[in-house]
Formats: structure tokens, C-alpha cells, sequence
């Protein structure tokens, strides 16, 4: 008991230094892809610090929404990160149906952002902010569905049974499909919720074709290292839930579990490196198509599971 | 003997009635059907007529073969018309509904089953042969005139059905339903000419104000 | 404890005649009708509260003297707890009412107003109430017909008249079906008191038919929920609350009255609930999201969240079939959404009332930067939508919170022959999530199009937040959200006994364990929440001492270059929904209009999209037109000619003799 | 001598009023002689019921129903009367004895006469005279405004209720010829109890030609669809307080001679065949009734069509057997109606029109008035709390408990229909602005004098929604009785 919850805020902690660092890994990676050096290793780290530094300017439209926005997001993204198992461990915080909290902690971050966007008034930030809603529309319901998936197959109603279950092997011969299936929605959903390539290219300045980027484009200084930390912690979090299902380790040992997670989750973001850097961005209008097809995947377990 | 001359000549009337363009003479026509038809309540009852019988019988048929005849005629004075031009149907066609209809009505009162004591079915043929012809005038005819003959006829036929089956209604009964055909032919007169004088003609199928 | 019930029935009879008579007195007229509904309020919460304590059900038969029917009221679970909105909801609701018709000037339509809001309140407590089937029926209208009348409130506007008419004809229509119900019922069972209803005679599928469309006319079920989006707006706000919020969920109290009297619940039952829910829920959000008109886009999310009720009822007629406790978080989570949806819905609905008056519009894309002027009734207003999206910690969470268990329950492995629980949760689970998310981005558009950013237009340039005596009841409202949100679990502990006896299989032996754990686990939530708001605290003071020795200007928004921004280049509503409307083209067949750029030197544009709703456009309004060509078409029949009478007469009595002789 | 009273009282005055040169007086006269009516019914009512079986007039509890509900709405609308006449003055050489007002009051106060007759006569053919001397009493009446359409109304309304009428003299001589077969029956005077006594020993097959040829004839006169038609006309054009005693008294009346005849069909064994076509009937009014409201362009009209459909449900709760509900109906129907009619009297005095489409805003211009309107229009719908809605329920009621589904069917769509349509002409009528060519300077009385007839006898149909008293419920319980034919 004691030692799970140690277990599980060394999790947290771990998260909350290295999330960052995942930026690096896909950011050279598809360096690496276009044959350029990239960035230093530390270079989110040294960013997030020197805007932590800046001062600030603030629109004359803006209200307290607008400086509420960024630190909503932060801190839901706290909340989602004590939810998620790290390693086979339960997580900080884990009871039946978590995975709802998990989602709407998520849903209510996006609510501020989103706000935040349209109080500046600006026609850009308006456009980015409805994307944002209108595809995380469609991306949450494959999470959640895919999430019931596991649960179906595993036999629970939280995230920390559902990963601590998919260990044993038991599952893996005639679910195969199914969790192949769910993993697909999940990456897709993982792509979008961290506005990824092939939804969103995080790199380009060309604001009409950015979505997650062009929300955030009159935050500065705090808020805008806010965003980012926060963003990171998504990829971490969101991160987790797959790697849980490719890699569910349950070796004995809590060193070996976190260790063989942490190389899954950099392996994550190498792919997705390779992804950004393999694939170009789908056209505004295909976006939908892409989230129809992860919600799809997320149904299809039920031909297996449901018999 | 007499009553079949007397039916005989009463489907002769109707027919007649059926056929005539001249308004007079429909009134001529309802009169003698009105006489008629009293006569024949006469010989349907052998005699058996108490002396208030007789008073009623007598009654009824001066005002129905002279009084509502005169009325009608003075309405139609006032109205100034003749005769009825153009009817909805034509005057063949109606003397040819006027056989059909009497043998459906000869037919009708041979299938009736008849009370002991009624009359000859043809008696019974002879009420339902007037009373078809008052609706058809109703229907069939242009001139309110002629559906206030056409009313009258069918009262005719309606009054002389009772003897023809042996139902002796009460006097009183008789007296009233005497009353009511006089009043009401009286008020339709009235209508007639207040119709006149409001419309400057009496032709019904242009009385079509009020409609949905 | 029926003494009170007869009480509160009097009081809001009483306090509405009142108003009526003295409406005008300066210092009675206004205070009437607001503590007549409190005290009626409190009366009425006696004997709810003592029932829902687990104390025995009031009962209280009376002899009347029509010909059917008997003067039987009923309190037990299921009607205390629908009861609970109607007492909390109603006094807050006529308090705003009065400082809201005040900014009217028109008396005697406020006397009326006032003794119809009365009437409602009361009509809805003793449509609760009624145990009998005549008496049903007759609190059932008096409650729809006092609320046309606080419809037609402006009644010189077509467009008041017109919506006026619509709820009318819908109402009435629905309670058809009803007559033909409770006569169905009463031929089979020999008497119309509920109490003789069990097993509803043998026919429970036909009643069911029949009530499911009877009490959806009511409770705005998808497809009959025409009327809600034509009354809302015409309604005046306070109204349309107390409409939208309590009186629909009447309909929703009716099926289930009906439902509780089945011996058993098939499981087609479930997926036609299911079906409505999927209906409702989506139909309703997405034709929320294209609306331009802030009430109708709420009254629209009425529907939704019946639709949401409806899943949660629907999983619960599954989890009959199923084991654990699927049945009782579903039927519980339903029963919570029914008083959070009324908190909630009229929280907005009164709060976007006091927009409206403010600004003088009911446009969304005319509006923005209402925060500003107004920053009490935007932060409460904020409060509310974050509600109907169903995010935690507020009050929308929670009964979500439990269908959506259930759900997760249902699909879990159980080895059961039937596959009805397992699939029926899938989909609802997808429902919801999609609701969920629509939701979020309909609200989205909402707070943001009305009061962030710049105004669009001149409209209530000098709007101001409302006085005390509007301002407060929203206050209260808003708070009652965030207190159920926290609470939540105490709110489950209150419904456990309720919802754990409405079902069939276990009236006899409720078990509401299940419910006493998932109410702990519930804990967790609220826990999380306060964690959540330490950290936004701490944040922001981390913002403010980071920000402390650092220069902060202001200035303009970035224009991306583009340096003659003016408030119309904001991004307005529609262009909001217009994804949803590219995307769900076929579905809505909205009309688009307006003239497009052409040319090198563009001259001015415009765009616009007006999305009709589809049943009242392609099945209500063809159909309406359809009976209208027929009954000219019937008119020939009387066309005037004295003869062509004289022949009917003939015809009928041929016609007759021959059928009888024949 | 109580019923005589009752009886020639309406005659004397009328023949009196003929003869009476003031106007004042005459219109006193109306007044005076309903309310003693009105007295002597109630005096009868509360003298409690002796069956008194004279051989042409007698009293049972069907024929007091029906008495009160007459004598109330003649009550009722004499104070309409006489403001109609006031306000339709004559010019002064028109005035003065025989004229033409002489003659309206006569007729009115005869009319009043025949339809007493008609309910206390318990022979057929008296009945018959009664019921055509109604007719003959009241046509002067619709064409009292001697305009066009007045008086084509009344010439349509004079023939073909009397063709129908005519009609039924053939149903009695029928029934008189159904007692010649049997030597029980030989000779037996023709008194509606006497037949039903007797029914067992009476021929069917006449039995049935006399109810068919009865039901069509008073049909006719009734209003059942398809021989309904003089009776929008009749109702349009003739002064409101008339077409409120047409629709309340007369119809009922004409509905008696039905119920009495069906009765004794139901007493000899063959009450399937009368009752099926009662109820055909009745579905039948109704749903042309429910057509013609949709739309309806004349509010009188729309009036008139409604009181066929109620005659059809009426004639529906005959056939049902739906004895007690369908008596609570015709009470209720008639007090509703006629305050309807005499609301729309006033409405017709403030807008001079009868078009549903240029009355606008009638509860700006006469509050009280409009909201009568609206609460007539709520209880003709049988919306509760209104008495209505109870004796419409319990017609359904019944209609369910025999399983004639399809007719409740029918009935619950028609009722649909009706609803739809009336609220959409009602709604702009009542609510709304004043049309600008009425004069809106005008100061507004909240409630007029006119007023207060219809408000009376809305709030009698509201009490009888809620409450039934005592002896109303003994009453209708009995006359339910005599319309089982006992």
C-alpha cells in the first residue's frame, strides 16, 4: 500500500522532470530524418526557463479568462497525471471510473484554453479554438471508448486495474485484434490530443493551418510557459496510456517496470518523430475523416470481445 | 273499385307533376294529389268514419286542395313567374325517374309486411309515390316555389300513409300536424316574398351566398 | 404530512388568486407571488423530505363526486424526488421573475403572469402527486395550459402567438395519447387509480408505446420537441427556466410512473429508450451548436439533456437483465441528471435573461465582450456552462459520472446469455462521449461569441449587471451547481433509496450498497476537485510573484500582421459552427446564404447560415399543410345549393333504410 | 298544473306581445317570462320528481334535465336579447304593434313555448308537432335582419328541417304500424314509455324502418352530418342570443326525440342495430365537423361546426351506452355553447365582422370578453378543468370498456383536429393588437355588462368540472335510466 503510493509519486515526479524532455526526442529525431544536428538535448528546459523569466504583455480585450486559461490547463494536467499508472504501479489517485475524471480533467483544461483563445478577440485565435473543439469532439470519444475496450477485456472499470490487468498474458490470444484496434485509435487520439502531424504541425507559422499553436499565439512569458509545460505533461500522460498496452510489463521488480516504461515512452516519441517527419499534414478538411477512423477502431473491439 | 280509379289517377297527377314546366299548374297538380289523397283515405277506411272523422277529413281537405293552393298562387303572382325555366333536370329525364319511381314504390309496398286491416298495397304505393315526388320537386327544381309545392306534396304523401296502414293517429295529434303543414307553408310564403323583394328573383341554385 | 402537501397545493393556488387581486398594490403587488411560491416551497418540503428520510408514503384519498376518477394524492419516492426540483427551482425562479417583469411595463399581462407562475408550480407539484388517472390528467393540463398562457406573455408579437400555438398543439396532442393510455388502462384494470395499475393490465407494451410518445410531447423527446425551440425564446426568461428546467422533466416523471407499475422490463424497452436517448441527446446538441438565437440554443440543450436522462434510463431497464450494479447506477445517475439539469438550465436560462434585457438581443453574433460590463452574471453564467458540459467538479458531472459507470459496468464480462447489456453500454458510452465533447464546444461558442472579446455590434453598449433582485437568484443558482458538484456524493447517498426501489425486480429487496460505495468513491472526485483548486490557486500566485518584478504592458491583440482589425473580423457564432454544419450537411440541411466576394477589389460580403429545424420543416409543417389542402378540398360539400342538401338528407336516409333492411 | 303553467305562460305572452306597441315593455316581457320559466323548472326541480305520466305531457327526469338546461339558457340569453335589440332599433315608423320586433318577440317567447312542449311530450306525435313548431317559431327569428343572407339562411334552414321532419312523421306512422302485429300492443297509444313497455311485443323490422327514418329525420333537425347542413347558416346569421338558444335548446331537443326512440329499440332486443348507427353517425359529425373548423373563416361558423361535432359525440355516448356521461355532455355542451355564442355576440357588436382574420386583440379592447373567449374555447376543447372534460372523459371511458377502439380512435384524432384548428384561429382573435380601424381611443371597461350571462354559465361548466352536487348526480342518474328505457 505505502509502497505503491511512493511507487506511484516517484511516477509523478519522474513526469513531471522528464516530461519535457520528450520535445527533445521527437525534435531531433526528425532532425536526425532531415540530416540536421537539432536542437541540445535541454534546449525545452532552457526555453521553458527563460519564459518563465519574461515579462508579459497582455491585449487591452483580454480578461481574467484570458490569464485564467493557461494555468486551468497546467493544473488539470497535474490532476490527469496523478490518474495514470507509471509502471505497472497503480496510480496516485485511482478508483472506479477514474478514466471519466481523467478525460473531463482534460475536457475542462480544453474548456479554458479554448475560452482563453476567444477572449482575445482575434479572428485567428477563434479559428484555432474552434478546431480545437471540434476535433477533440471527435478524439474523445475513441479514448473513452477505447478505454472501455480494455476494461471489457480486462474486467475493470479503472485505468490502474485495466493496466495493472493487460500484464498477464492471458488477454493477448483471442483479444489480439481488439487491442491492436484500440492501440491504433489510441495513437491516432495521441496525435491529435498533442497536435501532432499529421493534424496539426506544431513547427509552421502559417497561422490558418495551425490549430493548438495559433490558440496560444498572444500568450507570452508564465502563461505561455504554462502552455508548454503543460503540453508536455499531455504527451507524457496521454503517452502512457499506450506504451501500457504495447509494453504492460509486470516484472516483479518497480525499477525494471519504470525503466522498461520510460525507453517505451522514448520510443513513442522517437516514432512519432518519425511520423512528423514521414508524413505530411492532412488537409484541414481530412482532419474529421482521420478522427472518424480512430473512433471506428475504437468500436471494433466489441466484434471480439463481445461474443 | 272507386280507390283504384282514384290510385290510377293519382300516379297520373304525380307523373304529371314530374313532367310540367308551368308553376300554375304544379299548384293545380298538388291540389288535386291533395284531393286525391283525401278521397282515398276515405274509401280506406270502409265508412268506418265517426262525424268528427268526417269534420277532420273535410278539414284537411279544403286547406289543402283550396286554402295553401291559393296561397301559393298569390305568392306566385307577387313573384310575377310563370314557369320554371332550365331545371336542374330536364323534363324528360324527370318523367322518366317519375316511372322508375313509381314502380320502386309499387315494388317497395309489396315487399312491406302489411298489418291486418291495412289497405290495398297500392295505397301504400300511392303515399310513397307522392311523397318521392315532394323530395324530387325539392331536389330537382329551381324555383323555391316549386320546392314549397314540392314540400307540400311530400306532407301530402307523408298524411295519407297513416290510414293507408290502419294507424289512426289521434285527433288532436292530426290536428296539430294539419296546423304545422299550414303554418310552415304560410311562413315559407312570407320567405318567399321577403326573397323576392330582397334578391328580385326566387331561383334557389342562386341562393348560394352563404358557403364554406 | 398530507396536511402540508394539501397546504403547499392551496398556498400556490391562493398566492396566484392573490396576485391577481392585488397586483398593483405598491407595497404587495410584487412580494405576493414570490414568498406565496417560498412558503408553498417549504410546506411542500416537509413531507419530501420525510419521504425521502425513508419515512412511509403520505397517501390521501377523498371522496369526489365526478362520475370517474377519485381525489387520490400519493407522495412516496419516485414523486419526492421529482418533487425536489419543482420546490427548490420554483421560489428562486418567480423572485427573479419579479425584478425581471418590473423592466417590463405591462401590468396586467405581469398580474396574469404571475397567477399562471403559480398555477404552473402547483400544477407540476400536483401532477407529481396525482395517484389517480382522471386527476392526472387534469393537474396534467391545468400545468400546460398555465404554462401557454405564460408563453403568450407578449402576445402582440406573431412570432409570441405562433410559438404560443406550436406548444399548444404539441401538448394537446401528446396528452391524446395519454387519454387513450389511462382509457386503455382503466378498461383493463376496472378503475383509474394507480394503485390498480400494476402490471398495467396486461398490455404493458401498448401503454408503453403510448406513454413513451404521450410524456416524450412533454419531456421534448427528439422528433416531438418542436415546441421547445419556438416557446422558449417567445417565453419570458424566468419562464422559460422554469419550463425548460422543471416542468419537461414532468414528461420523463410520467414515463417512469408508468414504467415503475410494469411487473417487468423488456429489453426492447431499453433500446427504444436508448434510441430516444441517442435522438435527443446528439439531435438536440448539434442543433444547439447551429443556432444563433442564445435561448433557443439553450432550449435545444434541454433536449439534449433529456436525451442524456433517457440513456441513463435506458441502460437501467438493461441492467434489469444484467447483474451488478448497472441497474441502479444508471437509474440513479438519470435521476440526478433530472435535478442537476434543473439547476443548471435555469441558472442559464435566468442568467441569459439578464443578457438579454441588458442588451436588448437575443443575436449571439450581434453580442461579445458582455463580460465586461456584466462580470457577475458572465462568472455565474461561465459556472453554468461549464455545468451542462458535464465537467467536473460541478453539478452536470455527477449524474453522468454514474451512467457512464454503469456503462462501463454493463460491458464488463459477466457471462450472460444476452448481449443487450454489454452492446447497449458500448453505444451509450460513445453516445455521452460525444455528447460530451459537442457539448463542450456548443458552450464554448456560447460564452465566447457573447461575452469575451469585442462587441460585434452598438448592441448594449452601456449594458450593466442586473440589481440585486435578479442578480441573486442566479447567484444562488450557480451556487447550488457548484455546492451539488462537490456534494456529489451526498446526493447519491439521497437517491440511493429512491432509485433503488423503482425498479420491478427490486421493489422487494432494494439494494443500494452499490451506490453507498460508488457515493465513496465519489470522494475521490470531490478530492481531486480541491487538489485541482489548490493548484489553479497556487499557479496563479506562482503567475503573479513570477510576473511581480517584471514589466507588463497592454496592448492591442495581434493582428497577425494585419493592422486594421476591427470587432466584425472577430470569429463570430456561426463561423463557430460552421464545422459542424460542413460537417452534418446532410443531417441539417442548412441554408446558405448570402453574397460572396467576387472580383479583384471585393466589394462587401456577407455570409449567413439559418438552420430550420427538421421535423417542423420536412415532416410537421407538410404535414399541417397536407390536412389544411384537404379541408379546403372538404368544403365542396357544403358549397350552398338548398337541392344538393335536400339530396344528402335523401342519400342518408336511402343509405341508412338499405342498411337496415339488408 | 305546474307543467301547464310552464307550458302556456311562453304562448299567452307571445300572443301578448303581438299586441304590445311599446318596445320597452316587449323586451321587459322576454326577460320577465324566462326568468318565471326559468323559476318554474327550478320549482319543479326542487319540488322533487314525481313522474307525472300524462297521456301527452309528462315529467321524468330525462325531460327535467333537458327543461333546465333550456329555461337556464333562455335565462341566460334574454339580457343578450334585449341589448341586441337595443342595439338594432328599428326606424320609428317601423315600431309600434305588429312590427317586425312585435313578431321577434313573439317568436322568441313561442319558440321558448314549442321546445317546452317538445321536452314534456311524451307522445310521439305530439313530440313531432313540438319539434316542427320549433322550427316554424324560429325561422322569423334567423331572418330577422330581412338582409340576404339572413334570410337565405332561414329559407334553408325552414325547408330542409322541414323535409327532415317529414321524415320523421314516416318513422311514427312506422312506429305506429310496429303495434298492429301483436294483440298486446293493438291500439296502444303511441306514448314513447308505453312503446318501450311494450318493446318485446313490437315488429323489428318496422321497429327498425322507424328508427331509421327518426334518426335521419331528427338528425336532420339535430345537426348529425350529412344532413347538418342548414346549420352553420342558420347559426351565422341569426342574432347571437338566437343562435345561442338554437345551438343550446333546440338541438338537445331533437336529440330527445332520438334518445326516447333508441330507447325503446334498446328495450326490444335490437339496440346493436340502432346503437351501431348511432355511433356511425356520431363518428361521422365529428370528423366533417373537425374539416370545416380548420380554417374557418367566420367565427360563427366556426361555432356551429362545433356544435356537430358535439351533437356527434352526443350521439356517440347514446350508442355506447354511455348514458351518464353523454347527459353530462349535452348539459355541459349547451351551458358552453351558448355562452360561446353570446360572447361572440359581443365580440360581433365591438368589430362589426364575423371574419376570424380582422378580429384582432380582443382582450385589448373588452378584457373580460376576450377572456371569456378563451376560457369558452378552453372548455368546447374539454381541456380541465371545465365540466367538459369530465363528460368527455367518461364517454371515452365507456367507448374503451366496450373495446370500440377505432372509435376512440376516431374520436381522440377528431378531437385532435378540432383543437388544432380552433386555437389557430383563437389565438390571433384573442391576444394580439386591435385592428387599426377600431377605434382604440375608446376607454376600456373591464367588464361589460354583457359579460356577465356567458360568465355565469362558464363558471356553472367550471364547478361541474370539480364538483358535480348531489342532486345534479341523482338527476342525470335517473334521466340515464329513462334513457335505458325504463
Amino acid at each position: 500500500m505505502i509502497a505503491d503510493f511512493f511507487a506511484a509519486l516517484f511516477g509523478v515526479t519522474l513526469a513531471l522532470i522528464l516530461a519535457p524532455f520528450l520535445r527533445t526526442l521527437i525534435n531531433r529525431t526528425k532532425a536526425r530524418m532531415a540530416g540536421r544536428q537539432g536542437p541540445p538535448l535541454l534546449q525545452p528546459y532552457w526555453s521553458l526557463a527563460r519564459l518563465l523569466r519574461k515579462g508579459a504583455v497582455y491585449s487591452t480585450t483580454t480578461t481574467w479568462m484570458f490569464r485564467a486559461g493557461p494555468v486551468v490547463t497546467l493544473a488539470t494536467m497535474f490532476g490527469a497525471l496523478c490518474l495514470v499508472p507509471f509502471g505497472g504501479n497503480p496510480a496516485l489517485l485511482h478508483f472506479e471510473g477514474d478514466v471519466l475524471l481523467m478525460a473531463y480533467l482534460l475536457a475542462l483544461g480544453r474548456f479554458f484554453t479554448i475560452l482563453a483563445a476567444l477572449d482575445t478577440g482575434s479572428s485567428f485565435e477563434g479559428m484555432g479554438a474552434n478546431r480545437e473543439a471540434f476535433f477533440s469532439a471527435l478524439s474523445e470519444p475513441a479514448l473513452l471508448l477505447g478505454v472501455a475496450g480494455l476494461g471489457a477485456i480486462t474486467g475493470s472499470v479503472s485505468i490502474s486495474g485495466i493496466y495493472g490487468r493487460l500484464g498477464n498474458s492471458a488477454f493477448l490470444g483471442s483479444h489480439l485484434p481488439a487491442m491492436i484496434f484500440i492501440l491504433a485509435a489510441f495513437v491516432i487520439v495521441y496525435l491529435t490530443e498533442n497536435a501532432r502531424i499529421p493534424v496539426d504541425d506544431p513547427t509552421t507559422h502559417l497561422e490558418l493551418t495551425m490549430i493548438h499553436e495559433v490558440m496560444v499565439l498572444d500568450h507570452c512569458g508564465v502563461d505561455l510557459a504554462f502552455i508548454e509545460y503543460a503540453g508536455a505533461l499531455k504527451l507524457w500522460v496521454l503517452g502512457l496510456l499506450i506504451t501500457g498496452i504495447v509494453f504492460p510489463v509486470s516484472t516483479g521488480s518497480f525499477w525494471l517496470d519504470a525503466g522498461v516504461s520510460l525507453a517505451c515512452m522514448a520510443v513513442l516519441q522517437i516514432c512519432v518523430g518519425l511520423v512528423e517527419s514521414l508524413m505530411a499534414r492532412l488537409k484541414m478538411g481530412r482532419v474529421p475523416l482521420l478522427l472518424g477512423i480512430a473512433f471506428v477502431m475504437s468500436t471494433l473491439w466489441i466484434m471480439w470481445v463481445v461474443r | 273499385m272507386t280507390d283504384q280509379l282514384v290510385i290510377a289517377l293519382l300516379f297520373l297527377v304525380n307523373l304529371r307533376m314530374f313532367a310540367t314546366s308551368r308553376l300554375d299548374s304544379l299548384i293545380r297538380g298538388v291540389a288535386l294529389q291533395a284531393f286525391l289523397l283525401v278521397c282515398l283515405a276515405v274509401v280506406s277506411r270502409e265508412g268506418a268514419l265517426s262525424w268528427e272523422g268526417w269534420t277532420f277529413l273535410s278539414v284537411t281537405g279544403l286547406v289543402k286542395c283550396a286554402v295553401l293552393p291559393v296561397m301559393m298562387t298569390r305568392a306566385l303572382r307577387s313573384a310575377g313567374i310563370r314557369r320554371e325555366v332550365e331545371p336542374l333536370v330536364g323534363y324528360r329525364v324527370s318523367l322518366f325517374i317519375g316511372l322508375i319511381v313509381t314502380g320502386f314504390s309499387i315494388w317497395a309496398a309489396a315487399q312491406l309486411p302489411m298489418p291486418d286491416g291495412a289497405a290495398d298495397p297500392l295505397v301504400v304505393a300511392a303515399a310513397l309515390i307522392s311523397m318521392i315526388t315532394g323530395l324530387f320537386l325539392i331536389v330537382a327544381r329551381r324555383k323555391a316555389i316549386s320546392q314549397a309545392i314540392g314540400y307540400l306534396a311530400m306532407e301530402n304523401g307523408v298524411y295519407v300513409l297513416a290510414p293507408a296502414l290502419a294507424v289512426h293517429g289521434p285527433l288532436i295529434v292530426e290536428t296539430g300536424v294539419l296546423l304545422d303543414v299550414f303554418v310552415g307553408v304560410f311562413i315559407m310564403g312570407v320567405i318567399i316574398l321577403h326573397i323576392r323583394q330582397e334578391f328580385k328573383h326566387i331561383d334557389i341554385d342562386r341562393l348560394s351566398e352563404l358557403r364554406d | 404530512m398530507a396536511f402540508f402537501l394539501l397546504l403547499s397545493l392551496l398556498m400556490y393556488l391562493l398566492s396566484g388568486l392573490a396576485s391577481l387581486a392585488m397586483g398593483r398594490h405598491p407595497a404587495w403587488g410584487t412580494r405576493i407571488v414570490p414568498f406565496g411560491s417560498a412558503a408553498a416551497s417549504l410546506c411542500a418540503l416537509i413531507p419530501v423530505l420525510y419521504v425521502l428520510a425513508g419515512g412511509t408514503p403520505v397517501d390521501l384519498r377523498a371522496a369526489w363526486s365526478l362520475p370517474v376518477g377519485s381525489f387520490h394524492l400519493h407522495l412516496d419516492l419516485l414523486s419526492a424526488w421529482f418533487a425536489l426540483p419543482v420546490i427548490l427551482v420554483s421560489p428562486i425562479v418567480s423572485f427573479y421573475g419579479t425584478g425581471y417583469l418590473r423592466r417590463h411595463d405591462r401590468p396586467r399581462e405581469t398580474d396574469a403572469c404571475g397567477f399562471f407562475l403559480q398555477l404552473l408550480t402547483g400544477g407540476m407539484l400536483f401532477v407529481l402527486l396525482a395517484s389517480d388517472g382522471l386527476l392526472f390528467l387534469l393537474a396534467w393540463e391545468i400545468m400546460s395550459m398555465s404554462a401557454f398562457f405564460l408563453v403568450v406573455f407578449e402576445h402582440e408579437e406573431h412570432e409570441v402567438q405562433r410559438a404560443g400555438w406550436i406548444y399548444l398543439v404539441a401538448t394537446h396532442l401528446g396528452t391524446a395519447f395519454l387519454f387513450a393510455m389511462f382509457v386503455l388502462l382503466g378498461s383493463r384494470c376496472g378503475s383509474f387509480d394507480f394503485g390498480d395499475f400494476d402490471g398495467l393490465g396486461g398490455v404493458a407494451d401498448v401503454v408503453f408505446v403510448l406513454a413513451v410518445v404521450g410524456f416524450g410531447a412533454k419531456a421534448g423527446f427528439f422528433g416531438l420537441h418542436v415546441w421547445l425551440p419556438e416557446a422558449h425564446p417567445a417565453a419570458p426568461s424566468h419562464v422559460s427556466g422554469l419550463m425548460s428546467g422543471v416542468m419537461i422533466k414532468t414528461g420523463i416523471y410520467g414515463l417512469l410512473r408508468v414504467m415503475v407499475l410494469a411487473n417487468d422490463w423488456p429489453a426492447w424497452w431499453g433500446w427504444v429508450l436508448i434510441g430516444i436517448g441517442i435522438a435527443s441527446g446528439l439531435g438536440g446538441v448539434i442543433y444547439a451548436l447551429v443556432q444563433h438565437d442564445l435561448k433557443r440554443l439553450l432550449a435545444y440543450s434541454s433536449v439534449e439533456n433529456i436525451g442524456i436522462i433517457c440513456l441513463g434510463l435506458g441502460m437501467s431497464v438493461f441492467g434489469v437483465h444484467s447483474v451488478g450494479p448497472v441497474a441502479l447506477f444508471a437509474m440513479a445517475g438519470a435521476l440526478l441528471h433530472v435535478l442537476n439539469h434543473a439547476v443548471f438550465k435555469s441558472c442559464l436560462f435566468l442568467g441569459a435573461g439578464a443578457v438579454i434585457q441588458a442588451v436588448g438581443t437575443r443575436e449571439i453574433d450581434l453580442l461579445g465582450g458582455v463580460q465586461k460590463r456584466m462580470p457577475r452574471t458572465a462568472a455565474l453564467f461561465l459556472l453554468a456552462c461549464a455545468a451542462v458540459c458535464g465537467l467536473p467538479p460541478l453539478n452536470g458531472f455527477v449524474g453522468e459520472f454514474l451512467i457512464y459507470l454503469a456503462s462501463y459496468w454493463s460491458v464488463l464480462p459477466q457471462g450472460l446469455p444476452s448481449v443487450n447489456p454489454r452492446v447497449g453500454g458500448f453505444v451509450v458510452i460513445s453516445t455521452l462521449a460525444l455528447i460530451g465533447g459537442l457539448a463542450a464546444m456548443c458552450f464554448t461558442k456560447v460564452y465566447g461569441a457573447v461575452f469575451l472579446g469585442e462587441p460585434r455590434s452598438g448592441c448594449g453598449s452601456s449594458a450593466t449587471d442586473p440589481g440585486r433582485d435578479m442578480s441573486v437568484p442566479v447567484t444562488v443558482l450557480a451556487a447550488l451547481c457548484a455546492v451539488f458538484g462537490l456534494g456529489g456524493s451526498l446526493l447519491m447517498l439521497l437517491v440511493a433509496s429512491v432509485a433503488a426501489r423503482i425498479h420491478p425486480l427490486a421493489m422487494a429487496a432494494p439494494d443500494m450498497a452499490p451506490l453507498r460505495e460508488a457515493s465513496a468513491v465519489y470522494l475521490n472526485v470531490t478530492l481531486a476537485a480541491l487538489v485541482l483548486a489548490a493548484a489553479v490557486y497556487g499557479l496563479w500566485r506562482l503567475r503573479d510573484r513570477l510576473l511581480a518584478g517584471r514589466v507588463v504592458r497592454t496592448g492591442p491583440t495581434w493582428g497577425c500582421g494585419y493592422p486594421h482589425g476591427t470587432p466584425r473580423m472577430q470569429y463570430t457564432g456561426s463561423s463557430f459552427a460552421q464545422p459542424i454544419i460542413a460537417a452534418f450537411r446532410s443531417l441539417l440541411r442548412s441554408e446558405l446564404g448570402g453574397d460572396w466576394p467576387a472580383g479583384y477589389l471585393p466589394g462587401r460580403s456577407s455570409f449567413m447560415t439559418h438552420t430550420p429545424g427538421l421535423f417542423m420543416h420536412r415532416f410537421y409543417t407538410p404535414l399541417f399543410a397536407a390536412f389544411a389542402r384537404v379541408a379546403v378540398r372538404m368544403r365542396r360539400i357544403q358549397q350552398g345549393g338548398t337541392h344538393v342538401y335536400v339530396f344528402y338528407v335523401v342519400l342518408a336516409l336511402v343509405a341508412v333504410l338499405v342498411w337496415s333492411l339488408l | 298544473m305546474m307543467l301547464r303553467i310552464l307550458l302556456f305562460t311562453p304562448f299567452l305572452a307571445g300572443l301578448a306581445s303581438l299586441g304590445i306597441a311599446s318596445d320597452r315593455v316587449r323586451r321587459r316581457l322576454i326577460t320577465a317570462v324566462s326568468f318565471f320559466h326559468l323559476a318554474c323548472s327550478l320549482a319543479l326541480w326542487t319540488a322533487g320528481l314525481e313522474p307525472t305520466a300524462g297521456r301527452w305531457l309528462g315529467l321524468d327526469a330525462l325531460s327535467l334535465l333537458f327543461l333546465l338546461v333550456t329555461s337556464a339558457l333562455f335565462a341566460a340569453s334574454s339580457f343578450a336579447t334585449v341589448t341586441y335589440l337595443r342595439g338594432h332599433e328599428l326606424p320609428e315608423e317601423r315600431r309600434g304593434r305588429l312590427s317586425r320586433e312585435a313578431v321577434f318577440t313573439c317568436s322568441m317567447l313561442f319558440f321558448l313555448g314549442t321546445t317546452t312542449l317538445a321536452i314534456l311530450s311524451l307522445h310521439t306525435g305530439v313530440f313531432w308537432m313540438a319539434i316542427e313548431a320549433t322550427t316554424l317559431a324560429s325561422a322569423p327569428m334567423i331572418s330577422y335582419q330581412r338582409s340576404s343572407r339572413s334570410l337565405e339562411a332561414a329559407w334553408k334552414y325552414l325547408l330542409i328541417c322541414s323535409v327532415g321532419i317529414a321524415i320523421a312523421l314516416v318513422g311514427n306512422t312506422a312506429l305506429a304500424v310496429s303495434i298492429a302485429f301483436h294483440p298486446a300492443t293493438y291500439g296502444l297509444p303511441l306514448t314513447f314509455r308505453g312503446l318501450a313497455a311494450h318493446a318485446a311485443s313490437l315488429h323489428p323490422v318496422w321497429l327498425k324502418v322507424a328508427f331509421a327514418f327518426i334518426l335521419v329525420g331528427y338528425g336532420t333537425k339535430m345537426g348529425l352530418a350529412p344532413m347538418h347542413t342548414w346549420l352553420p347558416d342558420a347559426h351565422s346569421e341569426a342574432p347571437s342570443p338566437v343562435s345561442a338558444l338554437l345551438s343550446g335548446a333546440l338541438l338537445n331537443c331533437a336529440f330527445l326525440g332520438i334518445l326516447r326512440t333508441n330507447a325503446i329499440l334498446v328495450r326490444a332486443g335490437i339496440g346493436d342495430y340502432s346503437n351501431g348507427l348511432l355511433i356511425a353517425f356520431g363518428l361521422g359529425s365529428m370528423f366533417l365537423a373537425g374539416w370545416f373548423i380548420l380554417q374557418q373563416a367566420d367565427f360563427k361558423r366556426l361555432l356551429a361546426y362545433s356544435s356537430i361535432e358535439h351533437m356527434g359525440i352526443l350521439a356517440i355516448a347514446a350508442g355506447a351506452g354511455a348514458s351518464f356521461g353523454g347527459l353530462l355532455h349535452a348539459l355541459n355542451h349547451s351551458l358552453t355553447k351558448g355562452a360561446l355564442f353570446l360572447v361572440a355576440g359581443t365580440i360581433l357588436g365591438a368589430y362589426h365582422t364575423k371574419s376570424t382574420r380582422t378580429v384582432t386583440g380582443v382582450i385589448r379592447v373588452a378584457p373580460m370578453t376576450g377572456l371569456l373567449w378563451i376560457a369558452g374555447f378552453l372548455a368546447i376543447c374539454g381541456v380541465p378543468p371545465f365540466g367538459t372534460f369530465v363528460s368527455e372523459f367518461s364517454v371515452m371511458t365507456v367507448l374503451g370498456a366496450n373495446g370500440r377502439w377505432w372509435s376512440l380512435a376516431i374520436f381522440l384524432l377528431t378531437l385532435g383536429i378540432v383543437f388544432v384548428g380552433m386555437w389557430r384561429i383563437v389565438i390571433p382573435m384573442a391576444f394580439g393588437r386591435p385592428p387599426e380601424s377600431h377605434p382604440s381611443g375608446a376607454p376600456v371597461r373591464f367588464l361589460s355588462v354583457a359579460d356577465v350571462p356567458p360568465l355565469a354559465l362558464l363558471c356553472v361548466v367550471l364547478l361541474l368540472g370539480v364538483w358535480l352536487p348531489e342532486p345534479l348526480t341523482r338527476l342525470v342518474t335517473q334521466a340515464a335510466a329513462v334513457m335505458g328505457g325504463l
